[in-house]
């Protein structure tokens, strides 16, 4: 399992090089920083992915919200 | 970050490579004007100089300048040498060189000048300079005559029925063949000279009306936005213009045979021939061109059916052949029918390597196999053949190195990859990253890889013209004449996009009754 | 940029594939048993109203998509937060289908592959297409089209002679409501997920055959999806049906003619590789639209990227079970109803009145 | 530029997974593939003994011939009996190409469900193997046995059961099918059976008849001539062959009717509260032995035969469906399901009864057999004192 660290690092890093640096260079603000802050969050994600942590699954609050607001059980 | 990169490397490149021009002038004086180009071209052997003069008027001083070798000998002595010695009617009164030029040479094109540039390179291209003593002026006479190669058929593109005329490294008689093909005031030649040191002669075709104005337009852009010091052939200039350049797909056609590049200059198609190269080069290039060879426009159409399909099919085995062996003998051994599966094993055991390693190892020892093949004389190609069948073939299983289906496999890959030549640079670098792909995660792996190989040719533009034309839009009209041809009196229309207007090419209803 | 472009027929193919994508292999709704064919037949007909709105809204808006309607209809504020919603609801829908795929091939036949890593390869793919563009994806149906329909079809016939036509007896004897639970998860799953292509047939070659395009390719991937499901009840009976989580692939699976053709289960594995490849692309290309109309960002391809990454990592711990996988989808019939069919609707009358109003 | 950025990522990618082990690689050779096993219980433990048929290889220069072995282990349960045997062998074992699976009496007794679970989760293991009864004491002894033909017992198990086609003498019945009618309301399983007979000097398997299942519990067999006649009532008949006496009393000589094509329509009715199984049989024939000198080409003498041999197909047929009803009282005809097929609300009302009914189930046999041609032959080979006779 842990060798997918750094496959997904080199991944990663290589959007951030080829993909987000022009963004930089070309003063897209906008992009850089949307950019920027969804790719450190989905690189720390990955990680605690790998590394096995029990991450809370957004299927289960939508799941209760539909069973209340239809009335469903479970 | 790669874009900083670049514009950083094309700052230092800044200063555009310029020729060297001459800062002299020529002068009215004779003796001065043999000075200085002894000057400009001193230690040059080949360079050479005859003076002669009237044999009745001595004032009349004449030298000529030209290269060794790039003449002909003859045309100089008898149209320029032996007139001017011998001629009596030379009018002094008037200017001598018009007078020469009017009554005394034979020869078809003679040319007025006083630049000096413009002599140098003429000199240098093979015409002969004529200086007269009192005159600023220089006729610049062309008696070119080396020897070209005749002309014959292409060896890499041969065919059964066809024209067997190839070009040759002659830009002029390159152009007399493909002007023979096609007699009509359309068909427009323009010159450009590539090369700051080789100052190489490009002359760009196409048909006035057919041909698309926004890709010539293109062409011509890229064309000139090339700074190079030499062109040996034309293959680095089509990897200058190509669409992108890290792409392992040609997106630049080539061919030797004017009957190729007449016929993609009737589906207009623009053609680059390069001066000093047989292979002259079409844009754009489609994707389905790799599949289509001149053959098939000559002979019946079920057999030509047959062969692109064939063709089709060969460039898919050989891409995906060692990564799907590969996939089912260590991924899915479920999806081998039994049989095969204890064959294969049987055939397996105790080989060392795992068979991934052992397909990378056989696939490159074919491509040493080909590659010595292709770098080889002839007269040697027995003794490889025999090596490489029977040593590393056959006591390679023997020895158990490896086992005999992976050199089936092996050797099936390399032939199918060898039906399609033109392809072999792209084929040898699919084969191999799907090859990973699969002995990473199975066929899967392979799925993803041919996803990705077509997310890319779909990607490709071939000077603005989709790669993938005519297969990514399932028009009739599009397939006539992809994995088959149909029969011509079908094909009436010319390829979308590359002919924009002018799209009707066959309007014959064939011996329908 | 240029502006990207389909034709009729790309569009059309696109849609087939994006409805059979996933429920190709997925035994998505076991409650009608013997009667699966009514009950896609009558999702059939419950999607036909659907379809005609969500194309109504692209031709009463030419060349605008979904974003750009509901700005222009609830407001700027208001418009951004359904906008917002339609995001989450495509970005949700990729990565469901990502880990529908990865479940399907863990199961299948690499149990010891992390998950993650098989979502990575694909993600990186269906981000290489949605970052190219709806051009390169409708290209790419188009020429993936015929052969991928020959093949899924091809085995229809091959396993002719496993079929037994007691398996689809009696005919709807069962209460009706079992059939009609199970259309509407045929409705809400796949019929009326196009309404992801809202955001997307604003590229559209010929504005008129909007629901044109709709209709053949909702009916077209309709037809197969039946076609597919009468064979498996046919080859496998009701009850392996039923108990399969892919019962697509084992009907194939059981495929033998003489010893030569067997084990072709890898066609419906290919196709079904293909399916979710033009899916989660669609769906991340149509999230990062919506994102860049929200965000007024001009190029929606800047942005693929990180969205393509996010949606990888939702699959990767949306579910924790296979088992959990197939509960979900009894949750998501009623989870869809406000995307499939409240907001379009609503927002199709709003625009019509304001509409009327104005003239 | 997006292609540079493309060919240096896929290159990097590349480079990454080379470095990196790949989780599902395994080598064919690492694996030593498994053909068939045989499942037995061993009462005293309360465990399973699995044997398993390995394939193996003789090196013999430099080929190898593919040889079995066996392999037994013991374990709680089959996958426990599975995994056991990594403590015995040197490669892992592949079940994905087990073409047969046998059941020891005692377990089809004791109920197949637990053991065939097992075959239909396992996702390396094929829902298409074929199932197998031992008649003999344990399952394992089939294994045991020397092949007639090729060297791999499984295999020809497999073989053996796959050429039924053309003799129509064994039920062949594939893991997922069995599920299928374990699961079903109105049928109950049959497997094909199999024992052990010397043949040639050679103790050898060979297929016995049929293994009846009441629910998923074995309680009795039928032998290989009656279970012809049982694939005719389920339609189950491809190419076979009927053996037809010349007369009642005249036992000696026989005719043999090889079946070309046969289809067999089987209705239910229900007549005054009553259910009667509608049983059409036609069959397409041809001549395709005679041991007798009557000219049964002859026109009269044909219609003769043909009524002959329509009789007695009745009859059989109806005996092995008395014989079912009477002594083992298990539907594996599955008129019940075809009952709940075609009649849907009658099934509902009569359904939990059905066991009951069954045993009292009337049954039409209607029997339509034409003959087709006789082979190379036109006459029956005739002594000359007959021929004067006529």
């Amino acid at each position: 399992m842990m060798i997918i660290i750094p496959i997904c690092s080199i991944i990663f890093l290589l959007f951030i090089i080829f993909d987000l640096a022009p963004r930089f260079i070309e003063k897209q603000w906008k992009v850089f920083w949307f950019y920027t802050v969804l790719i450190s969050f989905s690189f720390v994600i990955h990680i605690l992915v790998v590394l096995d942590f029990k991450l809370p699954s957004p299927a289960v609050p939508i799941k209760r919200l539909v069973s209340y607001i239809f009335g469903l059980q479970g | 970050m790669f874009n900083r990169f670049k514009k950083k490397k094309s700052k230092g490149h800044e200063v555009k490579q310029k020729d060297v021009s001459i800062d002299y002038m020529l002068t009215n004086s004779l003796q001065r004007n043999i000075e200085l180009m002894k000057e400009i071209f001193n230690s040059d052997d080949t360079f050479i100089t005859r003076q002669f003069e009237n044999m009745q008027n001595k004032n009349i001083k004449g030298c000529i300048f030209f290269i060794e070798g790039m003449v002909n000998n003859e045309i100089i002595n008898e149209n320029i040498i032996k007139p001017i010695v011998i001629s009596t009617s030379i009018n002094v009164k008037n200017n001598v060189i018009d007078s020469i030029l009017q009554h005394v040479i034979f020869s078809n094109s003679v040319e007025r000048t006083s630049e000096i540039n413009k002599v140098v390179e003429s000199i240098a291209r093979g015409d002969t300079a004529l200086f007269l003593e009192g005159s600023g002026e220089v006729l610049i006479i062309s008696a070119k005559g080396w020897q070209t190669r005749a002309i014959s058929e292409p060896e890499g593109e041969k065919v059964i029925r066809g024209p067997r005329e190839g070009f040759t490294e002659s830009l002029l008689i390159n152009l007399t063949l493909l002007r023979r093909k096609l007699i009509t005031p359309d068909l427009k030649l323009n010159y450009k000279v590539i090369g700051v040191k080789s100052r190489t002669r490009v002359c760009i075709c196409y048909i006035n009306g057919i041909a698309n104005d926004k890709i010539l337009k293109e062409l011509n852009k890229r064309l000139d936005n090339i700074d190079i010091d030499g062109i040996m052939d034309s293959g680095t200039i089509s990897e200058l213009i190509k669409d992108s350049p890290l792409s392992p797909f040609k997106t630049v056609g080539s061919t030797e045979r004017p009957d190729i590049l007449a016929a993609k200059l009737l589906e207009g198609r623009i053609g680059v021939i390069v001066d000093g190269t047989p292979v002259a080069m079409t844009v754009p290039f489609v994707f389905i061109e790799y599949f289509q060879a001149n053959e098939d426009y000559y002979i019946n159409f079920y057999f030509s059916s047959i062969s692109r399909l064939l063709r089709v099919f060969c460039f898919m085995l050989t891409i995906s052949l060692p990564a799907v062996f590969v996939a089912l003998i260590t991924f899915h051994q479920e999806m081998v029918p039994t049989p095969l599966a204890i064959s294969l094993s049987a055939a397996r055991q105790i080989v060392p390597f795992p068979a991934v390693v052992g397909a990378f190892l056989l696939l490159i020892v074919f491509e040493i196999l080909r590659e010595t093949g292709t770098r080889m004389p002839t007269n040697l190609g027995q003794a490889l053949g025999i090596v490489g069948a029977v040593i590393l073939g056959q006591a390679a299983v023997e020895a158990k190195f490896t086992s005999a289906p992976m050199v089936i496999i092996v050797a099936l890959t390399g032939i199918s990859g060898l039906a399609l030549p033109r392809l072999k640079g792209a084929v040898i670098v699919i084969r191999l990253i799907f090859l990973l792909f699969a002995s990473f995660i199975g066929l899967y792996g392979f799925m993803f890889g041919v996803i990705g190989l077509l997310n890319h040719l779909f990607e490709l533009r071939s000077f603005g013209v989709p790669y993938m034309l005519s297969l990514m839009n399932l028009d009739p009209q599009d397939l006539q004449d992809t994995s088959v041809r149909v029969p011509w009196m079908y094909m009436k229309y010319r390829p979308k996009f590359i002919a924009l207007n002018n799209r009707i090419r066959n309007a014959s209803e064939g011996g329908k009754k | 940029m240029e502006r990207e472009i389909i034709s009729t027929k790309q569009g059309t193919f696109m849609m087939v594939i994006f409805v059979i994508g996933s429920s190709i292999v997925l035994g998505s709704s076991v409650e009608a048993k013997q009667d699966i064919w009514i009950a896609i037949v009558v999702a059939l007909f419950m999607s036909l109203p659907m379809l005609f709105v969500y194309s109504k809204l692209l031709t009463s808006f030419p060349g605008k998509n979904l974003y750009y309607i509901l700005e222009e209809v609830f407001g700027k504020v208001a418009g951004k937060i359904i906008s917002l919603l339609y995001v989450w609801y495509s970005f949700h829908l990729g990565a469901l289908v990502l880990r529908n795929f990865s479940e399907f091939v863990q199961v299948i036949s690499l149990p010891e592959t992390p998950q993650t890593i098989i979502i990575i390869f694909l993600g990186l793919v269906c981000l290489w297409a949605a970052k190219a563009g709806i051009e390169i994806i409708g290209r790419w149906t188009a020429f993936i089209f015929p052969v991928g329909w020959f093949v899924l079809l091809i085995t229809i016939p091959l396993s002719m002679s496993k079929m037994h036509l007691i398996n689809i007896k009696p005919v709807l004897h069962n209460d009706l409501k079992p059939v009609l639970s199970s259309a509407f998860s045929f409705f809400t799953f796949p019929f009326a997920e196009t309404v992801i292509f809202t955001t997307v047939f604003n590229t559209l070659r010929n504005k008129k055959k909007t629901f044109k395009v709709y209709l053949s390719g909702t009916v077209v991937g309709g037809a197969i999806i039946l076609l597919l499901s009468v064979r498996n009840i046919l080859v496998l009976g009701v009850h392996i049906t039923t108990d399969l989580y892919f019962p697509s692939y084992m009907a194939v699976r059981t495929l033998s003619i003489g010893d030569f053709i067997q084990r072709t289960e890898i066609t419906v594995a290919t196709f079904y590789t293909i399916g979710v490849f033009i899916k989660a692309s669609v769906c991340l290309y149509a999230a990062s639209k919506g994102v860049a109309k929200i965000l007024n960002i001009e190029k929606s391809s800047q942005i693929v990227a990180p969205i393509g990454f996010l949606m990888m990592n939702l699959a990767c711990i949306v579910y924790s079970s296979t088992m959990e996988m197939f509960d979900w989808i009894n949750t998501y019939k009623y989870y869809a109803i406000p995307f499939q069919i409240i907001i379009p609707v609503i927002t199709l009358i709003i625009a019509k009145i304001k509409f009327y109003v104005k003239n | 530029m997006k292609h540079v950025r493309r060919m240096l990522f896929s290159l990097i990618l590349i480079s990454n997974m080379l470095l990196c082990g790949c989780w599902n690689y395994h080598d064919i050779e690492k694996y030593s593939l498994v053909l068939g096993f045989a499942i037995d219980r061993n009462e005293q433990e309360n465990s399973y003994l699995l044997t398993a048929e390995v394939l193996d290889f003789e090196m013999s220069g430099k080929e190898a011939k593919p040889t079995s072995k066996l392999i037994e282990s013991k374990g709680n349960s089959v996958f426990d009996a599975i995994r056991n045997m990594l403590k015995l062998t040197e490669k892992r074992l592949y079940w994905g190409h087990a073409d047969t699976v046998i059941f020891s009496q005692d377990i089809a007794k004791e109920g197949i469900i637990p053991v065939l679970d097992l075959i239909f989760r396992d996702a390396e293991m094929r829902e298409e193997m074929h199932v197998v009864i031992s008649k003999e004491k344990t399952a394992k002894e089939l294994l045991e046995q020397q092949t007639m033909i090729s060297t791999l017992r499984s295999t020809e198990i497999d073989r053996i059961l796959n050429s039924q086609g053309s003799l129509a003498k064994a039920p062949v019945v594939e893991a997922y099918e069995l599920i299928n009618e374990l699961e079903g309301e109105g049928i109950s399983a049959a497997l094909p059976a199999m024992g052990i007979a010397t043949n040639a000097g050679k103790k050898t398997v060979e297929l016995m008849g049929t293994a009846l299942f009441k629910s998923d519990k074995l309680i009795g067999f039928i032998d290989s001539e009656e279970t012809k006649y049982f694939l005719f009532v389920i339609n189950k008949v491809n190419r076979g062959l009927l053996i037809q006496n010349e007369s009642p009393e005249n036992q000696m000589n026989k005719i043999t009717l090889e079946i070309f094509k046969t289809k067999t329509k089987t209705k239910p009715e229900y007549y005054d509260g009553k259910v009667v199984m509608d049983i059409d049989i036609k069959t397409e024939v041809a001549i395709a032995e005679m041991e007798t000198s009557m000219d049964y080409i002859k026109d009269v003498n044909r219609s003769k035969l043909k009524k002959d041999a329509e009789a007695s197909l009745k009859s059989s047929v109806k005996n092995i469906i008395k014989k079912i009803q009477d002594n083992y009282d298990t539907d594996i005809f599955g008129f019940g399901m075809l009952v709940s097929a075609n009649m849907p609300s009658l099934w509902d009302s009569i359904g939990p009864d059905w066991d009951h009914l069954f045993k009292k189930l009337d049954v039409n046999v209607n029997v339509d057999i034409s003959i087709r041609n006789s082979a190379l032959v036109s006459k029956s080979i005739r002594k000359e004192s007959i021929r004067k006779e006529n």
